[in-house]
């Protein structure tokens, strides 16, 4: 009792052991590659092309009403795309557990679109919804409508591009960290009179939960910063003139760096507040062994 | 018994009718380019009034493809095995340990996928070339990697939760050190997350304009830059030969991914005998 | 709760792949009815019992809940109970919730939910861990844990695979008493798996004796451990001495068999005719030190605290184990005699 | 071993007459101008092996171009010796000091120089001190549409504004921003209208504003770039789109728009003209300079200008004066045999032509057109 | 493997947040010794074993192997073996794989490995089961796969955590035996966590009993077994009649107490003093049916085998747990002796 511990034991009480080297790799990586190119990019954003004080680039984007209101465009894009990979991912991964004829070719078919990339994804939305896209041609010679529905620029075609490049994204993440759940756990809900639906909501729900909040980041983060998809197949001086295409204006239009680097860091500091909330969220949640690996 | 997996609920109905409007207009979408993308003419009709292939031999021609599509599998098979390699440690201790200062590296981790790279892309450039990386392949293949490795942090992470601690204690017990604690146990346990990060640097990487752009010589362009220039670079093309050369990008990665799917079963269950068999 | 009158189980069976796992299982329990499920291990146990809560699809056969069919249900629609041998705690719910899950879903008023949580909790004793996860729990404490979720519900059958195995002596007689107790002043209907005779023998009213997927035998506690049907069960349950000697006559139901230079006298236990190979099986607690008729050296003993288990070689070279409470030592020449009527004879 | 981008010699003092040894020249075309001149570039290679052993293309949208340079000169190592822009990367990297100047030091290496057409010489004067212009044309506005559908086309602004009132969403033009045919109708309107200061879009541009705005009722949406609005003409969802000489002729080549759609200029137009450069950046050693030199030289005689006929790409493309026709490759002139116009001889003899807003301006002109013009569509739907 | 002549835990202790798991334990084990932990669920046994094994961080105190402190040592640089409770098998792994997985690690020959890992299986009977997943493996199946896997590799020490717990009474026997074989003939220490006393008593040369994270004793298996340090280990160790009663009398170790109208004569187990309360302790099959002394009435009666497990209530009221070989009815009055010498007297 009065011996006290090696120190090696009481830090690694507080997780400070030998495997914490795993992280070296990854550390010095991002140290070398990424902080000090960033720093750069920060302080860039203080030193304002023409002049003015430390914040002026700051100022400048939220002083102007044009600009300031691409945070809330963005975010009426990003958030209920992600939102929508997410939420239509997981019942549909749920429906391909267990086993069936056709599963591995419709898992495929269901992941395939990921190859589709931007470019892709815009001309097939273009061609297809467009006014005389098939989309339109078949409506129209069903005489389901009139007019051809307008469904590219603007901002459906950017969700559009958004969901055939997420969602499968989200699928294959969501059916993986499924696929690590104990089914057993299920079963034993069932005996306890667990109906499907409350056994998904009251067992796999929670387990799946943690890889949820992340793959609702990384969904989230990708949507955030839309850029191609937005002027292609978006209306870029409207409704979707994301914040992306303020900072690529700034950058590449205007040639002024230290703007675009404050529009890049507003946005990257936006999106933490949004990654943060699911992230201390997500703190809250049970994760561990979720019993499918051991 | 009847397959109880896909018994015919009116949720399982609802689902899989979204799922086959989404596969029709999916293919709607993928098909409109590829005709286009062989047609030689499209006006106002079902279907193009001729076909042929020239928009795709142009495109090869105008750009090399050959050149370029192997340094982009190169590029990005260098970015997805060495991301991982870095990536895949890191999670593990973001994953099983509490540290003091985890919050802090954890923001260091994320920042690289939150912040455009409008704002380190040339710094990184600029260093890059300072220490002879950047026109080559391996500037590429470094550049890609910095929001590359957080990528595979964080796909990683709730995997690796997922895992037992316990089956790695008795790994050690059995006189496995931390490698062989990787590669033996983690590793095939983990495959899906592998597959799915894997998958997802790929696609981010052959995707990636900018850093690629900023950091690539002359021979070490990849395909998405010819796309993209193809897309967006002023003069005219024809519009067949933008879809030619998207359809040649997605035919390349489709090839990855099938190879990929080919290896690795995205739903592999390591529980799956503990599934319902198959009736 | 659905109670029902009787269930019956008819011909029920179930292979994976190409092995049988359970084989022709036909078996009627009576409500209110304690069987207990014995076997070596891998002998379809728990199959059995997975095939019965809905958790496994039949391949074979169908169970009958009264007059409704009921193998085509799914578990929930079945309300059984189970505890399962590996637990299968919710690894994301505190002891309190996991125990509560079930009277959740049952949809019951909060309170009662706490009042029966709480009860439950202190049947098996987990007051302190009532808030931890099932991951920060001993072994034994995972398994009340798994006990006390299943019976929390009062279902109208419960399924127990080996829900005693990882707990001490002093705790399992405890909850074996608790478990009976819940049996009777609720009147359930349970089916236990254990792999403790002592615990079958004492709990339950019927015992089902399994053997490579196939029913042994069906009998109360005393008819299977002192006529067990076939050696296979005598081996099983505890007669450690199985002997293959030759009949040398048989009277009625006496057999003679020759061993070690002297015979002994059993009772056949089915059809055996002088002059054929049998199997003579004893229990090592009906083997006497001391009497007259076998000889042999003590080769190894062990301490059991009471008594000691003794392993003697006979002067034939036979072995044979012995349980006493008399303190012999390795080397020892000893006599041995056979408690009378304990000695049974089975066609080989 | 990443060693070849070293700097391979001086990059600063006089550039010889002729490289030491032949040099490997990596050019980056960010404007589509290889389609014009690699032809002239190849025939160069051929002719000097002993300028240039080898040459490597690369291609790139524009914007990000300054970025990439800006790279490679902080870090003291340039790899590319010669890139071939037009009006906005030339400005672009100008402002930000990328360029050498070759001018005007080196003017007399280049002969052809002498000879540009007078507007080509206008366009040659906006680009200062650091590029060399190396084709031209005309460029626009114009307005194109299908006869059959527009059986009487608008002749004037006016008309323009009547017809698409009357045709709701049948007339188009791109985005200025990410279209040339688009800027060329917005940097066309001020002087077609006739606008106070047609140089000047923030505060000389009232009538052009005005008019943009009010067709702006009458337009559905603005696509991101021209091939969509060519697109729109051939499926017959917009029956009057924007074009250039060039974007009328090459996509009629191509297949892309029907043969027989028709342009009509508005009246009191003027051509803005287009043009595209060759600079160096900074950064790039004298060797590799003497031989972009001796390229440029050879760029710009009348034999190889012819091939800036192209298919109309640039049409007519040749910079400088008294090319021919008859002088580019056969499949060039078959090309505009078929598809060219003979109207636009006169159309260009008889406009004025004026250089575009230089790029400060059409930022500024971008921009207020995305917030007044473009951007006012999401109020409306 | 590094061989070691002692092993030594000095005060090692282990707490989670605010609860000790295992506090301040002293045990010396010497080379080849085979050690049982017993102990109430949650006594911390399995915490000792994960931190000699090097799975958990110690809280306090040290590990000594010989003169080298080795409890800062990662667990894959001890060499030791370990079967965990709940198996822990590489669900990924074959049975052959799981059990050939330390051989691979040790990177021996090909043919060894195969050698080895055949004989393993061989020893706990899974040769048909030899291609099958974990996950495809009945409880006591897997839990013979822990064994095989641990053992196959002959560390200097093996840690077994409840190896025997899923097994029927035959196997466990068998296996019982199977590992005292090992354990002698490879020259291994063992340290063995069961919740079985009659595995500990015949198994190990030395006892460790806990309670609460704490020793309780440490002896051989006959000194815990007939004279339990404390009246808990006494209560742990079987003696499931505890009786709080006033000592009449004390002579030397002799304590006189009364009960039910009677005195009984009973040995002290620590001091003891006249008039003091005191605990006596004695085990149901240490009370005979039909001596003299104590009176009462048989109210429940379990068959157990052989025996039966009757419940008695003394004239007093005082219930009392008794084991006999006679038949009883619940009903019946009967008298009750207690063998000499078996009834302990500890102060309370
Ligand atoms: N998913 C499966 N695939 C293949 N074989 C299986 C599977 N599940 C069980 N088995 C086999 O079926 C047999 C019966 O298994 P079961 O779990 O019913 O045994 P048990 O009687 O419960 O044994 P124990 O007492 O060891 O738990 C075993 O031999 C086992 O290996
Ligand atoms: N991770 C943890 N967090 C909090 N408490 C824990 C944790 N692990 C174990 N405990 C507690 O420590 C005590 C000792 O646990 P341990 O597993 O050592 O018991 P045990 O003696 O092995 O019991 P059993 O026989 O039931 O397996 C238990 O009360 C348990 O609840
Ligand atoms: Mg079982
Ligand atoms: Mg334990």
């Amino acid at each position: 009792m009065t011996a006290t511990a090696s120190w090696h034991h009481r830090l690694a009480e507080r997780g400070v052991d030998r495997r914490l080297w795993l992280l070296l790799p990854a550390t010095i990586f991002v140290l070398l590659l990424f902080v000090y190119p960033f720093l750069y990019g920060l302080s860039l954003s203080f030193q304002p092309l023409n002049g003015g004080g430390l914040l002026a680039n700051y100022e400048k984007f939220f002083g102007d009403a044009y600009q300031r209101d691409t945070i809330v465009t963005t975010l009426k894009i990003a958030l209920p795309a992600a939102l929508l990979n997410v939420l239509a991912a997981v019942p549909i991964a749920f429906r391909m557990r267990g086993r069936f004829r056709g599963k591995r070719l419709l898992t495929t078919l269901l992941v395939v679109p990921i190859t589709l990339g931007t470019v892709l994804t815009a001309q097939g939305l273009l061609n297809y919804l467009g006014p005389t896209g098939w989309f339109n041609r078949v409506l129209l010679s069903l005489h389901l409508i009139e007019d051809p529905v307008r469904l590219t620029n603007n901002y459906w075609g950017v969700f559009f591009s958004l969901v055939i490049t997420g969602f499968p994204f989200a699928f294959l993440l969501v059916l993986s960290y499924l696929s690590g759940i104990d089914p057993t756990l299920e079963r034993a809900a069932a005996t306890l009179g667990a109906s499907r639906a409350q056994r998904f909501r009251r067992i796999t729900l929670p387990l799946l939960a943690p890889g949820l909040a992340t793959t609702f980041l990384l969904t989230f983060v990708l949507a955030f910063s839309v850029f191609p998809s937005a002027v292609l197949v978006g209306n870029p001086a409207g409704s979707t003139r994301v914040i992306s295409l303020a900072a690529y204006q700034a950058a590449y239009e205007q040639y002024d760096y230290a703007y675009a680097s404050a529009i890049a860091m507003i946005m990257g500091a936006v999106e933490l507040v949004v990654v943060v909330i699911v992230l201390l969220w997500r703190s809250r949640l049970y994760t561990g062994s979720t019993g499918g690996k051991g | 018994m009847s397959n109880r997996s896909i018994r015919a609920t009116p949720t399982a109905w609802f689902i899989w009718a979204a799922v086959v409007f989404f596969f029709v207009n999916l293919a709607g979408v993928v098909g409109s380019v590829l005709v286009s993308s062989f047609g030689q003419k499209w006006f106002d009709t079902w279907v193009p009034s001729g076909f042929t292939t020239q928009w795709y031999g142009d495109a090869w021609r105008e750009f090399g493809l050959l050149q370029v599509i192997s340094v982009t599998l190169l590029a990005s098979g260098l970015v997805v095995a060495l991301s991982v390699l870095v990536g895949a440690p890191a999670a593990y201790v973001l994953a099983r340990q509490n540290f003091p200062g985890k919050r802090l590296v954890y923001l260091t981790f994320l920042l690289p996928i939150l912040m455009p790279p409008i704002t380190y892309g040339i710094p990184l450039a600029t260093v890059l070339y300072k220490f002879g990386f950047a026109g080559h392949l391996s500037g590429v293949v470094l550049a890609n990697l910095v929001p590359s490795v957080p990528f595979v942090i964080l796909t990683m992470t709730p995997f690796i939760e997922q895992v037992d601690p316990r089956i790695e204690s008795a790994a050690r017990m059995l006189g496995a050190n931390t490698r062989a604690v990787f590669l033996k146990i983690l590793a095939p346990l983990l495959v899906p997350g592998l597959l799915a990060s894997a998958i997802l640097v790929l696609v981010r990487t052959v995707g990636m304009f900018e850093l690629t752009f900023l950091t690539a010589g002359p021979d070490s362009q990849t395909l998405v830059v010819a796309l993209y220039y193809s897309m967006s670079a002023a003069g005219i093309r024809a519009q067949q030969s933008v879809d030619a050369m998207a359809v040649m990008y997605t035919a390349m990665m489709l090839v990855l991914l099938v190879v990929a799917l080919r290896f690795v079963n995205p739903t592999q269950l390591v529980a799956r005998v503990k599934e319902e068999p198959p009736e | 709760m659905r109670q029902f009158d009787r269930l019956r189980l008819e011909g029920v069976g179930r292979r994976f792949g190409a092995a049988d796992a359970l084989i022709g299982l036909d078996l009627s329990i009576e409500r209110g009815e304690f069987i207990a499920l014995l076997g070596p291990s891998g002998c379809g146990k728990s199959t059995a019992l997975n095939c019965l809560a809905g958790l496994l699809p039949l391949t074979a056969g169908a169970i009958w809940q009264d007059d409704r069919r009921i193998d085509t249900l799914p578990p929930e629609r079945r309300g059984f109970g189970m505890v399962f041998q590996n637990y299968a705690l919710f690894p994301h719910l505190t002891v309190r919730d996991n125990i509560a899950f079930g009277l959740r879903m049952r949809r019951l008023p909060k309170d009662e939910v706490r009042r029966r949580t709480a009860a439950a909790i202190e049947m098996v004793r987990l007051d302190e861990h009532a808030s931890k996860l099932p991951g920060q729990l001993s072994g034994g404490q995972q398994q009340r844990v798994a006990i006390a979720r299943a019976t929390v519900l009062e279902p109208s059958l419960v399924l127990m695979d080996e829900p005693l195995s990882n707990l001490d002596a002093k705790l399992r007689l405890e909850m074996r008493t608790e478990i009976r107790r819940l049996h009777q002043s609720l009147g359930l209907t349970t089916v236990y798996v254990t792999h403790d005779q002592e615990e079958a023998l004492s709990m339950a009213d019927r015992l089902v004796v399994m053997r490579a997927g196939r029913v042994q035998q069906i009998g109360t506690p005393e008819e299977v451990h002192t006529k067990p049907s076939t050696w296979h069960v005598a081996d099983f349950m505890g007669y450690r001495n199985l002997l293959t000697l030759k009949a040398d006559s048989v009277t009625g139901s006496q057999v003679t068999v020759p061993l070690a230079g002297t015979t002994l006298t059993g009772t056949a236990q089915g059809v055996v005719a002088a002059g054929d190979e049998v199997v003579a099986a004893v229990r090592p607690e009906d083997l006497k030190l001391g009497g007259e008729g076998l000889k042999g050296l003590v080769e190894v003993v062990e301490y059991q605290g009471r008594e000691h288990a003794v392993e003697v070689v006979l002067d034939d070279g036979t072995r044979v184990h012995v349980r006493t409470e008399q303190r012999v030592d390795p080397g020892a020449q000893v006599a041995l005699g056979v408690s009378p009527g304990r000695l049974l004879v089975y066609p080989s | 071993a990443p060693t070849t981008n070293q700097p391979a010699g001086e990059n600063t003092g006089d550039v010889p007459e002729k490289p030491s040894k032949a040099v490997t020249l990596n050019i980056l075309d960010v404007a589509g101008n290889l389609q014009l001149t690699q032809g002239m570039i190849d025939e160069f290679v051929e002719q000097h092996p002993d300028v240039v052993s080898k040459v490597t293309y690369s291609k790139a949208p524009a914007p990000e171009l300054a970025g990439k340079i800006k790279a490679q000169q902080n870090a003291n190592r340039v790899d590319i010796d010669l890139v071939l822009t037009g009006v906005d990367g030339l400005a672009a990297g100008r402002d930000q000091g990328l360029w050498t100047d070759l001018l005007p030091r080196y003017a007399d290496r280049v002969a052809g120089m002498k000879d540009y057409l007078p507007p080509a010489q206008k366009m040659q004067e906006l680009a200062g001190n650091s590029g060399v212009t190396i084709t031209y044309y005309p460029s626009g506005p114009l307005l194109e549409y299908l006869p059959a559908k527009v059986p009487s086309p608008p002749r004037t602004a006016e008309d323009l504004l009547a017809y698409a009132q009357a045709n709701k969403g049948k007339v188009m033009y791109a985005r200025p921003s990410n279209s040339g045919p688009g800027r060329t109708f917005l940097m066309g309107l001020p002087y077609i209208l006739g606008d106070k200061d047609p140089k000047d879009p923030v505060n000389g541009w009232d009538k052009t504003w005005a008019y943009l705005k009010e067709l702006n009722q009458y337009v559905d949406f603005y696509p991101s770039g021209t091939a969509d609005t060519m697109k729109a003409l051939a499926n017959g969802s917009a029956n009057i789109i924007a074009t250039t000489t060039g974007w009328d002729i090459n996509p009629r080549v191509l297949g892309t728009v029907p043969k027989e759609a028709a342009i009509t200029p508005l009246e009191g137009f003027h051509w803005v003209t287009d043009a595209h450069y060759a600079v160096v950046p900074k950064g790039v050693p004298t060797d590799k300079q003497a031989a972009v030199l001796q390229l440029l030289n050879f760029m710009l005689t009348p034999e190889q200008q012819a091939k800036a006929y192209d298919k109309g790409y640039f049409y007519p493309g040749p910079a400088i004066k008294g090319v021919d026709l008859a002088k580019a490759p056969q499949e060039s002139q078959d090309a505009i045999s078929e598809f060219g116009r003979p109207e636009y001889d006169k159309l260009i003899a008889d406009n004025p032509t004026e250089v575009p807003l230089d790029a400060k301006s059409l930022v500024a002109a971008f921009d207020k057109w995305d917030r007044e013009v473009g951007g006012s569509k999401v109020k409306k739907s």
